[in-house]
């Protein structure tokens, strides 16, 4: 019965590599494949829901795997399950015409087999090696974007691999202060020397994963860039699945930090940095699918802080909004498909028709996400966002206004994109486009409900997450939820007034919120290179490396120029000495006499 | 009679002698002064009673050397008046060396005797008694063959240095 | 036959018998080519024997007495065997990959007589358990370096090849004087006798000091490096052979060999080798980044790299050695392919110049991919054994209590990151900067590019089975650590 | 008994070949020349007192008090190797009959006179042999009578007869202190009185006699002329022996046998010795002529020899002798590899040279191998010598001059490696195309010799026991 735990790794893998060794005519039996692959993978993970297996796979590398399968790691592969399965069906419709698709799914396989394998194991090295190993399965897919992005990927794998090792830096330091392999059991108290150290390193690492502030600028680009399902699956789904997932791990059972500490003083600020500076570069994008990775990175910010915040409640709270955020976040980047399918491209200035007529379903399923997204009441996100609000409040009331702030600025950015593509006036003359093939319109279709459902009964996963983590009974009193909801509403009505009745002076449609900005002058921020956190380090390490250079020309100079110099002088010097005439050789011997006597 | 002075006097007149044999522009003279230096030798060997060393001294390097020397010089062409001149100075400058190697001996005097040299005491049993023909030819016989191989080489050297190589002129 | 008999021959012969391949020969090219490589496969073949028998426990010994105490001593335990096989492997590679490269270029008797030759040399350091002996190893190998680096036998390159040999003779002759310092010490020159006698305090460590001169020259650590990127002019088998896989690998061998239980340097001595190796990795990281020529970036990089593996046998501990032990076959193999990739490269379009090639995807898809399977290891991306055996190393140093070296490396550990990509990019991707589409197309099965592929699979097989060289690199450790 | 053949056959030989009536052609006297030292290297091996009744009555009137042991045995091969070399060397570089004649009887005159050196027990007939050596060398370097040739023979002339003059005091104060000049007397007056200072400063003034005979730094200024004006067979032959035996090898004997070591006298040869190595590989490193380079190189190589037996152990001595035997095959190996070359590209300027190693391939291999060895790589012979003469120094706690000794062999590196660079290791320079391999007989010489010093160095624990331990037991 455990060996079937191996499933979950073997099956995508397999797929994954006889997908991309298969030749072309059999196409249809290798989407057949895909898709199998990916149903059976989410069909076991539901399988297996509320088992505890303690399982030691020899399956990959010949090293033993130590899997685990116990509550929080089966929600996660559940969740990470579906939003496979949903970005599968969509990627097998939209991508059906373009040229490399197979070596996508392959590598989506790839992604999402070594996903399972970070979730299932219970052994440091392993975690970490499949953590990294997810590097070129991300570089394959962004690779197999339309015009064969390369550079994208590989400032990915860069940044990436930058973040992956500060990761594998705290997790050593964890294994030499903690003294074992074994993740279940390491339990480091924070005031061992170095623990410190490895938590900083160990949450920076995990906290990059999702995109945090200083290593997210690889994001917006592939966005752009990469085929869309990459973005669904990979940045929505797996990054934050897995950062979360192992930002659980460290603030629950790998460390032991007392709430209040300013450890977590200083995470929370690190989680409000990106928060804030990602929402407001949001409100800026000139693309849709930028605005919306921007907003996840901020979303991911709100996760982080809810992390941070080290309480039972937060955890609970962070893994509710993450299951929520992915949902969303999901049928967001449905509709920007649908409506890159339709109009070849999510610019401001590349909508040219009424999409509210052409697109109908689109644009519904756009409202529902869109008010999830916003924090609408009855709406899935509203409320996590009420129960990380509630943890932010608990720690320190500034963390909530900037959480509120945030949270102002994401649904203005959302609600200015939603006028934008549905309500304004074409230029051109009206394209009849229809709607977009059935495929991709069903994923878009379900995504949306589910966030409408989840909205409304909320305790379905707000139950099955908190039994995962651990019962939290709601100790905020009833005044302190009244005044949060009652905030967020008044952040709506803001965020409606600004963008509906003050956009006419703009005419990019943000009312006082862009004008606020301007004078920190956000946009010039945002847009020109010189900001980019991946643009400083290389230009940094450049400055470094031709100071190094220098000091090489310089070494070499000494071997090549100094030393045979000096040797020649020396030589040069002794020769001429031999003047050739006898009496000066007579001489030489005189005072070889005189030294003997001296001597002796 | 043979008291220290005489022998130092004769010294200083060999040293003397040598020197102006050797910076003579003209070489006859050098060679007739090198035969009066052989000779100064001779007389102090006989004061230093081994008259055998000292006839064969006086006999031969005074005697026969010198007149091989003179002939031979005499049948060359003299040098002409600018050479002879060239010559003289470079003499000169010669002279400065041996007051350099006068310095040389009197420091190491000195130093032999800042170290207090304590003179052995002669072997009493001075074998006088072995007669020097006896002792070259049947003691010392390995001296014998060295005499040979020299007088081999230097038969070899005149005839490899001095004599015309036929094909030379051919060439 | 029994076992010293067996370890005789995988030292004597590649080194006795390769004198015969000139005389080969005059009958014919082919045979000569074939002789070389069976005696490069004889030893792996007794070495293939040996290791089951050495793995089992029993350390195989070869002992010859000579006069003056420098007995000619060969021992074979699990690091020897291991890192013996590692190279003979490499080299094998590369010497297929040579019948090709080195066809049209005069003087190959002499290279295939100098490789073996080399490789011979190689063996002996390994296996000889007596310094004197490790020290005549020590220079044959450098001979060979000054014969291979000046090929070429242009005016330049033949200053360089004396510069090399030069420095690395000079390194050896104050390891020489290291040697004598512990053998007085001590009392003898063989290894068991100087580790029994367990000797330490300030004169051992001024030897100490003495013979990592000589080790810092021949594994190129930062201030006695600059021989190994000038050696960038040799042919690309050459620089393949000695300043990737197996010449720079005897330094850290010896210092593996000796100073893990033989010579226990003081701790103020450690932290100081530490601070040099870290600083070595960091100067040459950045060199590399910023370099113009591809030889000289992969040169540059290997002196990085080699500091990795210092510091798994500085640190002293079990999980360290076996960390640094499996570094160097891991790494030799990644970078004989990263430089026989450059070979190909360069044969195909004459220029060493960094800016003068890209988008040479296209036209040569199968270099590229190993080119980029063997950067992967380089860099210790996963699924490729590199990065299991940089985690090794770093996390045994980290638990030997040194973090901030280990700190220092994982950034050096980005920086290798750096210029891996930038080296990929400026090659493969990007615009073409020259005329290569009158490139002859690229023959899959033509010895250059099959060796090629050959090292890429290695390193990821490597990296799939993982867990049995990391049980026999442990057995190894086990045995070397007994403290 | 056998060993006065040794002399007395060279002797009859010169008389043999200059009988009045009937002079023999060149060609058969280099054969018969050549015969007899290859007799002479066998002698060697042959046991020490092989008494065959036939000859012993006839040499009986000429029984010389000659003793022998493992040194004069040893050096005897040497000499015997280097004058095989020289022989054949005049072969293939001379072509007239008539100076092959006088070459051949001068090179036995000197080998006759050498042979007695080895084995002669007299400090007085020590001298009488050392000037024969001297006086054949000094027509041999004047044998073409070129104008450089007869100034480099005066001033070696000059500079050794200065030589004698002291040697031949130091005999006058040893014989008038221990009253007879064979070595057992003088040693035990120098027991006895060995402190008095007369007497030390008659040693002393015996050691630089011989200093300047051997070429030490300070007194050598008549070597490198003397070898780079010398016709090629002849700088084989001084380079390979002459001044090895006049020099060093009686030094090694006076010191080894006749005065044992003290303090002073080591620390003077240790002293002189480092000198000539170091300034003398610093002069060989830009050198432009070959023939110069290698003088130079030879003064720092006798160098290592005197530092080797200054260390006063009989462990040193035996290095030393080793290091004497394998210096004297690869320096005139290198000697025989300038001859070829002044024969195949009759340019000595070396920067003339370039990329021989592809025209005339044995020369550049045996020069390779002779150069490493010299400069002590491994698997070959200098490498053995040097080892030993460092652990002798180290031994005898002289910590310093071990390392000066190790450090010098760079410097010895550089200048060969220069070498190599210019003459061999490199393009072929235009010009130089038709260039043949150097003829047979030399090609012959300089295989042999590599072939000695590649035994020499494999073989190198038999070499030890066999060759070095009987010489020296240490």
């Amino acid at each position: 019965m455990n060996i079937l735990l191996n499933v979950f790794i073997i099956i995508p893998l397999l797929a994954g590599v006889l997908l991309y060794f298969l030749p072309s005519k059999y196409n249809i039996v290798k989407i057949i494949m895909f898709l199998a692959a990916v149903s059976v993978n989410s069909f076991f993970s539901v399988f297996f829901y509320g088992r505890e297996i303690l399982f030691n796979s020899h399956l990959l590398f010949r090293l033993d795997l130590y899997f685990r399968y116990y509550g929080l790691n089966s929600f996660m592969m559940i969740v990470l399950g579906a939003a496979a399965l949903l970005a599968a069906v969509y990627a097998v419709a939209s991508m059906k015409k373009e040229k490399n698709t197979f070596m996508f799914y392959a590598f989506m396989l790839l992604a999402l087999s070594f996903a399972n394998g970070v979730l299932l194991t219970d052994n440091f090295i392993v975690l970490l090696l499949f953590w990294e190993a997810l590097m070129i399965p991300m570089f394959g897919m962004i690779a197999a974007g339309k015009d064969k992005p390369v550079w994208t990927a590989l400032k990915t794998l860069i940044i990436s691999s930058v973040a992956d090792l500060c990761l594998m830096f705290g997790v050593m330091l964890i294994c030499a202060v903690g003294g074992s392999f074994m993740i279940s059991q390491t339990n480091v108290d924070i005031s061992q020397p170095g623990a410190v150290f490895a938590f900083i390193m160990m949450f920076i690492g995990a906290a990059a994963k999702a995109g945090a502030m200083p290593f997210h600028s690889w994001i917006p680009d592939a966005s752009v860039k990469a085929p869309l399902p990459f973005m669904v699956f990979m940045v929505t789904a797996v990054e934050k699945v897995l950062s979360i997932y192992l930002l659980i791990r460290i603030v629950k059972d790998l460390f032991v930090i007392e709430i209040g500490s300013d450890i977590s003083i200083y995470a929370m600020i690190f989680g409000v940095i990106t928060l804030l500076v990602a929402n407001m570069f949001a409100v800026y994008q000139k693309d849709f699918k930028k605005m919306l990775s921007y907003a996840s990175i901020g979303q991911a910010g709100y996760m982080i802080v809810a992390v941070a915040s080290l309480s039972v409640f937060g955890m609970v709270a962070a893994l509710f909004h993450m299951t929520a955020h992915i949902v969303y976040k999901t049928c967001l980047f449905f509709v920007a498909g649908n409506i890159e399918k339709a109009e070849g491209s999510t610019e401001i200035s590349g909508v040219k028709s009424n999409l509210r007529q052409t697109m109908p379903y689109t644009f519904m399923s756009f409202v529902l996400a869109g008010a999830a997204f916003a924090g609408v009441p009855f709406f899935f996100a509203f409320f996590s966002k009420e129960m990380i609000y509630a943890s932010a409040l608990s720690v320190n009331w500034a963390f909530y206004v900037c959480l509120s702030i945030g949270s102002l600025l994401s649904a203005v950015a959302i609600l200015n994109w939603g006028i934008k593509l549905f309500y304004s006036k074409p230029k051109e003359k009206i394209i009849q486009e229809k709607e977009v093939p059935v495929f991709m319109f069903i994923p878009t279709i379900i995504s949306a409900l589910a966030c409408l459902m989840f909205g409304i009964f909320n305790k379905v996963p707000h139950t099955l997450v908190s039994n995962v983590i651990g019962q939290v009974e709601n100790e905020h009193s009833v005044i302190i939820t009244v005044i949060l909801i009652s905030v967020s509403v008044l952040v709506l009505i803001l965020a409606f007034i600004n963008n509906v009745y003050t956009c006419k002076k703009r005419n990019d449609g943000l009312g006082f919120i862009a004008a606020a900005l301007d004078k920190i002058k956000i946009d010039k921020l945002n847009e020109n290179i010189k900001f980019d956190p991946y643009e400083i380090f290389i230009k940094a390490v450049t400055k470094f490396s031709n100071a190094m250079f220098n000091i090489d020309k310089g070494l070499n100079y000494f071997y090549d120029v100094t030393v045979p110099g000096s040797v020649n002088f020396v030589s040069e010097s002794v020769k001429k000495a031999h003047t050739g005439n006898i009496s000066v050789y007579l001489l030489w011997v005189i005072l070889g006499i005189i030294f003997i006597f001296i001597i002796f | 009679m043979d008291s220290i002075y005489i022998h130092i006097i004769l010294l200083a007149l060999i040293i003397i002698s040598s020197i102006f044999a050797v910076s003579y522009a003209r070489v006859i003279r050098g060679a007739i002064i090198l035969g009066i230096v052989s000779m100064l030798v001779s007389i102090s060997l006989f004061l230093l009673s081994c008259p055998l060393a000292g006839i064969f001294e006086l006999s031969v390097c005074s005697g026969l050397i010198t007149v091989i020397f003179i002939s031979v010089i005499s049948l060359t062409l003299p040098p002409d008046e600018k050479q002879r001149k060239v010559n003289s100075v470079s003499m000169m400058k010669k002279m400065v060396l041996l007051v350099l190697l006068v310095l040389v001996c009197g420091f190491s005097l000195y130093m032999l005797d800042s170290k207090n040299i304590t003179f052995v005491p002669l072997m009493q049993n001075v074998q006088e008694s072995i007669d020097t023909r006896d002792n070259i030819w049947n003691l010392r016989h390995v001296d014998l063959i060295g005499q040979a191989l020299i007088l081999l080489t230097g038969l070899f050297a005149v005839v490899v240095l001095f004599k015309k190589d036929k094909n030379k002129d051919k060439k | 036959m029994s076992y010293d008999i067996l370890l005789l021959l995988i030292v004597l012969v590649p080194v006795l018998l390769s004198t015969t391949l000139p005389a080969v020969a005059k009958f014919s090219v082919s045979i000569r080519n074939f002789a070389a490589l069976l005696l490069m496969l004889v030893p792996m073949v007794f070495l293939c024997i040996l290791l089951p028998e050495v793995i089992s426990g029993n350390t195989v010994k070869y002992v010859f007495e000579f006069p003056l105490g420098i007995n000619f001593i060969l021992q074979a335990d699990i690091f020897a065997t291991f890192t013996a096989l590692a190279s003979v492997l490499v080299s094998t590679v590369i010497l297929i990959y040579s019948f090709e490269y080195i066809k049209h270029y005069e003087n190959q008797n002499e290279y295939y007589f100098i490789v073996v030759l080399f490789l011979g040399s190689m063996m002996g350091i390994i296996f000889s358990a007596n310094l004197i002996f490790i020290y005549i190893f020590w220079e044959m190998t450098a001979l060979a370096s000054w014969r291979l680096i000046g090929f070429f036998r242009e005016k330049e390159y033949v200053r360089r090849a004396n510069k090399a040999f030069l420095l690395t003779a000079a390194g050896a002759l104050f390891m020489l004087v290291g040697f004598l310092i512990i053998a007085e010490t001590a009392g003898s020159f063989d290894l068991d006798i100087i580790a029994n006698a367990g000797i330490t305090g300030g004169i051992v460590d001024l030897a100490i000091i003495f013979i990592l001169i000589g080790i810092f020259t021949k594994s190129a650590t930062f201030p006695l490096h600059s021989w190994l990127a000038d050696a960038g002019i040799a042919p690309s088998p050459v620089t393949a052979l000695l300043h990737a896989a197996v010449l720079v690998k005897i330094g850290v061998y010896v210092y593996g060999r000796l100073f893990s239980f033989v010579i226990i340097p003081s701790d103020s001595l450690r932290t100081a080798i530490l601070v040099v190796i870290a600083v070595s990795a960091f100067v040459s990281g950045g060199i590399a980044f910023v370099e113009k020529d591809i030889k000289r970036v992969i040169a540059f990089s290997t002196i990085s790299q080699l500091a990795f593996i210092f510091l798994g046998f500085v640190s002293g501990g079990k999980v360290a050695f076996a960390g640094a032990m499996l570094f160097i076959l891991i790494h030799g193999l990644a970078k004989a392919g990263l430089f026989l990739c450059a070979g190909i490269i360069e044969h195909k379009v004459h220029t060493k110049d960094l800016d003068k090639m890209g988008g040479l995807l296209k036209y040569m898809p199968f270099t590229a991919v190993a080119f980029a399977c063997c950067a992967l290891s380089v860099m210790g991306i996963p699924p490729f054994a590199g990065f299991f055996s940089k985690f090794l190393v770093i996390i045994g140093s980290v638990m030997d209590g040194n973090v901030f070296t280990g700190f220092a490396f994982i950034i050096c550990a980005a920086f290798t990151v750096l210029y891996i990509v930038r080296l990929f990019t400026k090659i493969f991707l990007g615009e073409e900067r020259g005329d290569f589409k009158l490139l002859p197309k690229e023959k899959v099965f033509s010895p250059m590019v099959f060796s090629v592929i050959i090292l890429a699979v290695l390193s990821l097989g490597f990296g799939l089975f993982f867990g049995d060289i990391f049980t026999i690199a442990n057995l190894a450790a086990n045995q070397m650590i007994t403290i | 008994m056998s060993f006065s053949l040794a002399v007395l056959i060279p002797l009859f030989l010169v008389l043999f070949f200059n009988l009045p009536f009937y002079r023999i052609s060149g060609k058969i006297a280099v054969f018969i020349a050549s015969l007899f030292c290859i007799v002479q290297a066998f002698s060697f091996f042959l046991p020490v007192n092989a008494t065959c009744p036939a000859v012993q009555n006839l040499v009986s009137y000429f029984m010389l008090d000659f003793q022998c042991d493992g040194i004069s045995r040893l050096m005897l091969l040497t000499s015997a190797i280097v004058a095989f070399a020289s022989i054949l060397v005049l072969y293939a570089m001379e072509d007239s009959d008539r100076k092959q004649f006088n070459f051949v009887n001068l090179i036995l005159l000197s080998l006759a006179g050498m042979n007695g050196l080895f084995f002669v027990r007299d400090i007085f007939s020590v001298y009488v042999f050392i000037e024969v050596i001297a006086a054949t060398s000094y027509i041999l370097i004047a044998i073409n009578k070129d104008k450089n040739a007869l100034e480099a023979s005066f001033k070696y002339l000059v500079m050794s007869s200065v030589a004698t003059v002291m040697m031949l005091s130091s005999i006058a104060i040893l014989f008038l202190v221990a009253g007879g000049t064979d070595f057992v007397t003088v040693s035990n007056m120098y027991q006895q009185y060995g402190g008095n200072s007369l007497v030390t400063a008659a040693v002393v003034l015996f050691i630089v006699g011989l200093f300047i005979k051997g070429g030490v730094m300070p007194f050598h200024g008549w070597l490198p002329d003397s070898y780079l004006a010398a016709p090629a067979p002849v700088s084989v032959y001084l380079a390979g022996m002459v001044t090895k035996t006049t020099g060093i090898y009686t030094l090694i004997r006076l010191f080894y046998s006749v005065f044992g070591f003290n303090t002073a006298i080591q620390s003077i040869l240790l002293i002189f010795a480092s000198i000539s190595i170091v300034l003398g590989a610093f002069a060989a490193i830009n050198q432009n002529n070959f023939k110069r380079m290698l003088a130079y190189s030879s003064i720092s190589q006798v160098g290592y020899i005197v530092l080797g037996f200054g260390a006063g152990t009989t462990f040193g001595v035996a290095a030393a002798i080793f290091h004497l035997f394998n210096h004297s095959v690869f320096k005139s190996l290198l000697f025989v590899n300038s001859a070829a070359l002044e024969k195949q590209v009759n340019v000595s300027d070396m920067s003339e040279m370039g990329g021989l190693a592809s025209k005339m391939p044995v020369t550049s291999t045996t020069s390779v191998i002779a150069f490493l060895s010299t400069a002590g790589i491994p698997p070959l012979s200098g490498f053995w010598s040097k080892l030993m003469i460092i652990l002798a120094l180290w031994t005898a706690d002289l910590k310093v001059y071990a390392v000066i000794a190790i450090l010098a062999s760079i410097l010895t590196m550089t200048y060969f490696l220069i070498m190599q660079k210019k003459v061999f290791f490199g393009r072929l320079k235009e010009g130089f195309e038709n260039v043949k391999e150097a003829p047979l007989a030399i090609t012959f010489v300089s295989i042999l010799l590599c072939a000695i010093t590649v035994v020499v160095g494999l073989l190198f624990p038999f070499v030890l026991n066999g060759l070095i331990n009987s010489a020296v037991s240490f």
